[in-house]
């Protein structure tokens, strides 16, 4: 049956979310994005959500809540209303626990997990970006070669979130076997981490590039041991999660252009009472319930164990395209003001443009 | 909780709908070169095939609600094809202002009947409280004078209903719908149209010349004018918060069967549509395809989520003119772009293509053109009166 | 240097195909599209401006007047502001006398200009396109195979205009040298025209599809014999055309809308005073003014016998995209009218579809 | 006869633009993330350069027009930096107010200084009508009171040309404009903007607090406010038609290299640019390099129209106006594109191609919003006053 309806629990986080949001990441955004950086403070804080930990089994140490990606999926958009740079950075840890959690063996998972239940910020990262024109997730250029019983890895990785304090990395390559995804330690030999990555946008988020010059591994590191990991459903999470974010980023322009033309005069008489901004306006919140309900769908997918491959790409190319807009619209209704610093228009416009190709573009 | 699979109930019906949409698309080019011919109100082929409606009867909890299946069976019948639907009876517009704003009396007397929805009038396009039609009572019968323009399946219906003044100079809250049946005195339909698409589904003008009909013809039976707001020009307008999801679906049942045709036509030509694939690798079809694709699924989860809001018996006007918006673009770039995408084989009438293209155009125009939808969310949005944005 | 300015001859060929198109294509359009044809009487008024024979040389029987792509991109837009079926109609035979005068050997000149110089009309054709999913002009599925001296031609092709009438075809084909194209005199053996096409646009002009089932041809019917024709300045060509008759078409829209806009009154003022309109009204303006310059640098470059593949392509798949966008919106500037056949703009919302993909699309 | 190839005189002026804008493209990023300093006047490499405007001294009746070649150059320029360009003297935007509607004496006097143009003040956005900062005579001086924002190269110009009011309740007619040098008592750089691009060229605040300036200082110097008409906004306004299509071969510049930088990086990835190949065929990433490199000669061309009209002394208002929308437009679509195509690598400071998007979203906002532009546009075409169409 077709329905909208959020469970009770459901909604109880996305409102736990909105408070978070509006309370401690919308006020520090553009602070954090001017010092490229962000304080301890803040993952403490976030640490507190129990965003991690919650879904990890209590066998593990965790809350042992069901392990719900659509859940997830609104918990991003919440966040990113605040801000999209701290929002991913509050869920870095999760990119890590997640794809050990729905893919890892147990020995895996019982070495791991236990670390992101403890009191203070632990975080691993995930490494599937890679610096070329018009890379592909599906087909990386980083290789992973069987080598006696192990592998070794080749290859360079950009957009390492949070690379600078993860301990663990999972690290997507293409070995014989086709997509697979492997636990690198970071002090691992031949892997070597970058200085903090110049970006367009999200630049709060401390990101890295990550060199592998033959990463010698043995198997048990592999990401679901013999059997290997669902790396397609890792990067339609990964679609999802991005499309959940530009969501959130989307209203928050809305929001943000709607008071601003009522309030701004021009032509004797409030920009909103013209048919150029009032139907864009019209227009951004159609887009707006669009991606929604696009993240929406592929997210159910994930949650329902189906493969989310069409659904998640659908959803990655429309709302990155919708973002764009979105925040391209949101800088041209402020005018000169758009593109001043002391509004957050401008640094939506980065960092919808940012979040729109960081895992590959999906709309060419 | 939040799902987007049909129910085993729910894909009986679309099932069976679409094997009746399968007949039904086997007419589709006649009476679309024969535009002064009506289609028969039962195909031959039809005719001892099992009502899908039937299905109907027995849902349960985990079933899809009324109007998302409403909108969902609008979309598997224009699949078939828009015009040449099968059991018409009960399918014009009219029917559902009669089943929103009519009397138990005048449901029961009127249900039978299709019924056609005259508001436009020459001059005052989308913007309905300019109705000049006018109604006066005169003992038990109103009189209605007036000329009406762009009645849907207005030919064919069996009666109409009609939007008219009691008071101009009340304005918006002066207007009232009227229920008038063919053979009326002075009811006169004086022109078919000739359009660019949906050419078996008739529209007509009308003239009305001192139109005698009873008083109890007035749809939902209150004949005071309230005084200020907008009195029963509010209840007749949420009559498009049931109808433009639906309109949403018609036109997106139409954009599916153009994409299906041609992702098989390309498939056909050896292209097959991935999506685990991207930039470098995709060719440009296949990546213009799914940019239509998605625009389709973008469509079509508003339409979903405005009739899944009526079914809670929740206010849904915003979402509803966010569904009619949405479907009334994506039709046009979705059939415009399939064509693009096939190339000349896209233009010829020995494909149903090109009938898609013509057909979809008018989503966007009847029932509110996309301008009035946005200027509807847009007044939600800026919480702003009608004298504020217009 | 950069200069816009037409030359005096330019402009009064211009101006007279503004006459001719406003009295007599523009009265005709409607009336001609709902018979599905072309009464002869307008054939013979065409042919009476000599648009075939101007510009074949004396030499054979023409009046010699210079070779100008420049000039008919001029013609065929302003003509097309008439009525691009006629337009299209009335430019037919330069299909045909244009590709042999271009490209002709002096023998293939002689032995078919001279019929384009008499006082009746007379016609050949271009057989271009192909009615298979995503054509591409530059690789035909038809196919010219050497047999002996000679060439024997297989495949079909659709949208052959006035192939009813036609004496002769130039066939494009793939060949052993690549791409191909031959004379081919419509009573040939194997080659069958079939009944009127019917399209969505253009319905005026009356259109075959030409099955080619073994059509053996002497050497001699070859364009350009030994040497072959350039072939992709004829798609080119085609491409430049096709350009100039869209912005003539784009033009008929917006000068349409105009006036129609600013009579009609929703909401107590016309809806040109509504900025929706009116600013839609100006893009479609910007558009129509960018797609006439693009359609004159392409054909500029065919004017001085540049390679014009890049300026003729852009040139095609910018103006198709826009004409479909501006002949949309004149529906939509309608609304209710604009889908009813007694207005122009449906005429025009189907031509721009069907002109935009006649042979083969650009855009994707 | 209608020609779009340059000539040898033309492209001797361009090239040697190119390669001091190669030299310039080299300080982009150090002035980018350091918006605090300012660019030198004259870059360290470029001080024994050979000026690519002595050049411009030998020019012919084959050789394009100045207002073509300058767009041209404005277009050069930025392909190099937006903000690092050399030899800044004479570029401000008060210097082509200056040029326009300067007296002899002012020119000669004033020519040498680079000019600020201060429009806009808060809360009157793009209305420049509503101008509110006053001028006001006393004596021999004029007294200047208000405030102005986004005022560009503020903090770096020598001088600016303001607009003031002689007389609010002469609406457009008392709009005048006044040459004010920096050091002027009570004129005050109020503060410098911190800016998503076009970070080295200075965005300022001003405040004129009973500032005292010279009364030859009113450019133009006619006193006197017109009855009826606009009267001296008009000239003011004229000031545009020259700049518009300036600005938009600033935007331009960075569009194109944005384009030539992503050729190169798919031809290093192995995928050409072809022109001879369609959608089953093409690759994904190739059709969307195409679609943005057709907006861009769109564009171009719209640009060179209105320059050459300029150049033939006709009216180009209209076509200036096309010429600035048509690129505020393409700018955005081209580089957001570029990116798009490249994906992560896209959004790098390793890589000029973020700055780019960046520093071009401003072409569509300064010197008269696209909004602004389509209205001129639409008032154009209409036959509407200022009154009609708002």
């Amino acid at each position: 049956m077709i329905s909208f309806e959020l469970s009770e629990e459901q909604t109880s986080v996305r409102e736990a979310m909105q408070g978070f949001a509006s309370d401690v990441l919308r006020p520090a955004a553009r602070e954090y994005d001017e010092a490229s950086a962000i304080p301890d403070l803040f993952f403490q804080q976030a640490w507190a959500l129990g965003l991690t930990a919650t879904q990890i089994p209590e066998s593990y140490g965790g809350y042992g809540a069901e392990r719900s990606p659509f859940t997830n999926a609104l918990v991003l958009e919440e966040l990113a209303y605040g801000d999209a740079a701290l929002a991913v950075a509050a869920m870095t840890p999760c990119l890590f626990a997640n794809a050990l959690l729905d893919h890892g063996t147990d020995e895996q998972k019982q070495a791991h997990l236990a670390a992101f239940c403890g009191d203070s910020f632990h975080t691993g990262s995930l490494a599937l970006s890679e610096p070329k024109p018009g890379f592909d997730p599906f087909a990386p250029s980083t290789t992973a070669e069987k080598k006696g019983s192990g592998y070794t890895l080749h290859g360079v990785k950009s957009f390492v979130p949070l690379a600078a304090s993860a301990a663990h990395f999972v690290v997507i390559a293409r070995s014989e076997d086709g997509l697979d995804a492997f636990i690198v330690p970071r002090d691992t030999p031949g892997l070597t981490v970058s200085e903090t990555e110049k970006n367009l946008g999200l630049k709060a988020l401390q990101t890295s590039e990550l060199r592998l010059d033959g990463v010698d591994l043995p198997a048990a590191q592999r990401l679901g041991g013999a059997k290997g990991a669902d790396v397609r459903r890792l990067i339609n999470q990964g679609r999802v999660a991005i499309s959940a974010v530009l969501t959130g980023l989307s209203r928050a322009v809305l929001d943000y252009c709607v008071p601003y033309s009522k309030e701004r005069v021009a032509f004797d008489e409030p920009i909103a009472q013209k048919q150029s901004i009032a139907f864009r306006l019209a227009e951004m919140h159609m887009e707006i319930e669009s991606s929604r309900w696009m993240t929406w769908k592929a997210a159910s997918d994930l949650e329902a164990g189906r493969d989310a491959t069409r659904s998640a790409t659908m959803a990655k190319r429309y709302v990155a395209e919708k973002s764009m807009w979105i925040s391209d619209n949101g800088v041209q209704v402020l005018g000169g003001h758009g593109f001043i610093r002391e509004h957050p228009v401008e640094l939506w416009y980065r960092n919808a443009r940012t979040l729109g190709v960081l895992e590959g573009t999906a709309t060419v | 909780m939040v799902n987007f699979e049909l129910s085993k109930n729910d894909k009986t019906v679309l099932d069976a709908l679409r094997s009746e949409s399968l007949i039904a698309r086997k007419y589709a080019r006649q009476y679309d070169e024969n535009e002064h011919e009506f289609p028969p109100d039962e195909l031959p082929e039809a005719k001892d095939h099992p009502n899908f409606m039937s299905h109907m009867a027995t849902r349960g909890a985990e079933d899809s609600g009324g109007s998302v299946m409403m909108t969902l069976i609008a979309m598997g019948s224009t699949w078939g094809d828009y015009s040449v639907r099968l059991r018409r009876r009960d399918s014009g517009l009219g029917n559902s202002a009669l089943k929103a704003a009519g009397t138990p009396e005048q449901i029961e007397k009127w249900g039978g009947l299709t019924l056609a929805m005259a508001i436009t009038e020459p001059g005052c396009g989308s913007d309905p409280s300019q109705v000049r039609t006018t109604a006066t009572l005169d003992g038990d019968n109103w009189v209605i004078n007036g000329e009406k323009i762009f009645v849907t399946t207005g030919c064919r219906a069996d009666g109409v209903v009609v939007w008219a003044t009691l008071d101009r100079s009340a304005g918006r809250a002066g207007i009232k719908s009227f229920l008038v049946e063919k053979g009326a005195p002075g009811f006169i339909v004086a022109h078919k149209e000739k359009k660019l698409g949906i050419r078996a589904d008739d529209t007509a003008a009308y003239v009305f010349e001192d139109c005698r009909i009873p008083r109890s013809n007035l749809l939902g039976g209150k004949e005071e004018i309230p005084k200020g707001g907008s009195g029963g020009f509010k209840g007749v307008m949420k009559t498009f918060n049931m109808t433009r999801p639906l309109v949403a679906g018609l036109g997106l049942g139409m954009a599916e069967a153009a994409l299906d045709f041609t992702r098989e036509e390309l498939s056909r030509a050896g292209i097959d549509i991935a999506y685990d694939v991207q930039g470098t690798t995709q060719s440009a079809a296949a990546a213009k395809f799914i940019e239509l694709e998605s625009a389709f699924e973008a469509a079509k989860l508003t339409m979903l989520r405005a009739s899944w809001l009526a079914d809670k018996g929740e206010t849904n006007n915003i979402e509803a003119s966010v569904s009619k918006a949405k479907a009334g673009g994506a039709v046009r770039d979705i059939t415009q772009g399939c064509i693009e995408i096939l190339g000349p084989m896209g233009i010829s009438r020995a494909h149903l293509l090109e009938k898609w293209f013509r057909d979809v155009r008018i989503t966007d125009i009847y029932e509110g053109t996309g301008e009035i939808q946005r200027m509807i969310i847009a007044r939600g949005l800026l919480d702003y009166t009608r004298k504020e944005l217009n």
